[in-house]
């Protein structure tokens, strides 16, 4: 399990590369990687503050709650905070498996609660404004789909 | 004397990202209702609970927990990651 | 849309950074690796036969199948046939779209489809013997959770 | 005249990967009957035809499709990409 908070940016292949290499039994590997995007237009950087000490935690906790669901032989998260330019990583997870589905559904499984339950906090800088991204109600019904 | 942090907008309407607070609350709803009653930018900040989320000693809990043994309170929106 | 059929090795962190980037309205990127696993310990290699002429002809299909259903900025599959060492990747997919749920879906929808009905067979080489990988009715059931 | 191509182990039961065959099948469960009634390695390819997919042209089909225009037909088992 390795989980990383960094204000430095990360090169997401080498990350997949180094998370990937060297595994005999593992069949499946399942990144996702989340982007600064520009959503309106206009998008100047993304800002991302983060409570530390809990941030660490947090993750850490998300992170076994999924070793624990599914039978993953290594899962990463890399999350940065600080501001972000537009198309540049903010983050990735990475999930190994031996089967396909398991890395699928853990790391579908680590986004949503990545989103909505690690102190992160998203503000978009435009040229206009600067404006404190919003949670939606999207975000939090999918951690029901968890909850059975 | 409690530690209370704030994050986001929540920082922004109080002016500080931490402070420390002489308090008797015996939960969080005490010590926002004593914040509030404070200055005008807390009264802004809480204005509406249910936007916000609270962490006692960094976890993530409720408006109605207890104080009692908490070093450090924080207030923040809901939170944006991934 | 890029569709790659190929008996080269291929580097998945290199490709997952060149399908990323340099996208402004992209906020989430997901890729899969399928890797040679050593199943029951002794094996040597993979060996893919696959139909030249169909296997392009079925993965594009497949991914038009998967642009039309969701909102896509971009896909990727790349598959490899001949020859694998254990540990090297099989091959990949990779989805980009504005937001994470439709990134996921389609990748878990293109990795359904391609393990089903896109013409390659698997054969496992160790010391003992050689045996070709059966499909499992596992297989046919995860096209069912599509067909909505 | 039909191409005829088989693909993993029913190539190697059949032991070519492909020939032409003359044919007056009308669909692909008359061709196999006509198949099967020549060699034993044909009879042990095509034993059982739950466990085989058939392409017309390239293009996954069905046993009871009818050969009419059709230039190449393939057989092979349950496909195990991925």
């Amino acid at each position: 399990m390795r989980v990383r908070v960094q204000e430095a940016p990360f090169d997401a292949g080498a990350e997949l590369d180094a998370f990937t290499h060297g595994r005999r039994e593992v069949g499946a590997v399942v990144s996702f990687t989340g982007i600064v995007r520009d959503t309106k237009g206009g998008l100047i950087r993304m800002e991302i503050e983060h409570y530390p000490g809990m941030t660490e935690k947090a993750i850490a906790g998300i992170a076994e709650q999924a070793m624990v669901r599914w039978d993953l032989a290594d899962l990463l998260v890399i999350h940065r905070h600080g501001p972000l330019p537009v198309g540049q990583p903010i983050m990735m997870v990475a999930t190994a498996a031996a089967h396909r589905r398991a890395a699928f559904e853990a790391a579908d499984y680590l986004m949503d609660y990545l989103k909505s339950r690690a102190p992160f906090w998203k503000k978009e800088v435009t040229e206009a404004d600067e404006a404190w991204v919003e949670a939606t109600p999207e975000d939090e019904d999918a951690l029901s789909r968890w909850q059975r | 004397m409690i530690e209370v942090v704030y994050f986001a907008w929540v920082r922004e309407r109080i002016g500080v990202p931490r402070e420390s607070v002489e308090t008797e609350a015996a939960t969080v709803a005490d010590l926002v209702e004593e914040l509030r009653g404070r200055e005008k930018r807390y009264a802004a900040a809480f204005a509406d609970v249910s936007a916000l989320r609270v962490a006692l000693d960094q976890e993530l809990s409720e408006f109605d927990a207890a104080l009692e043994g908490v070093r450090e309170v924080a207030f923040f929106p809901p939170m944006t990651g991934g």
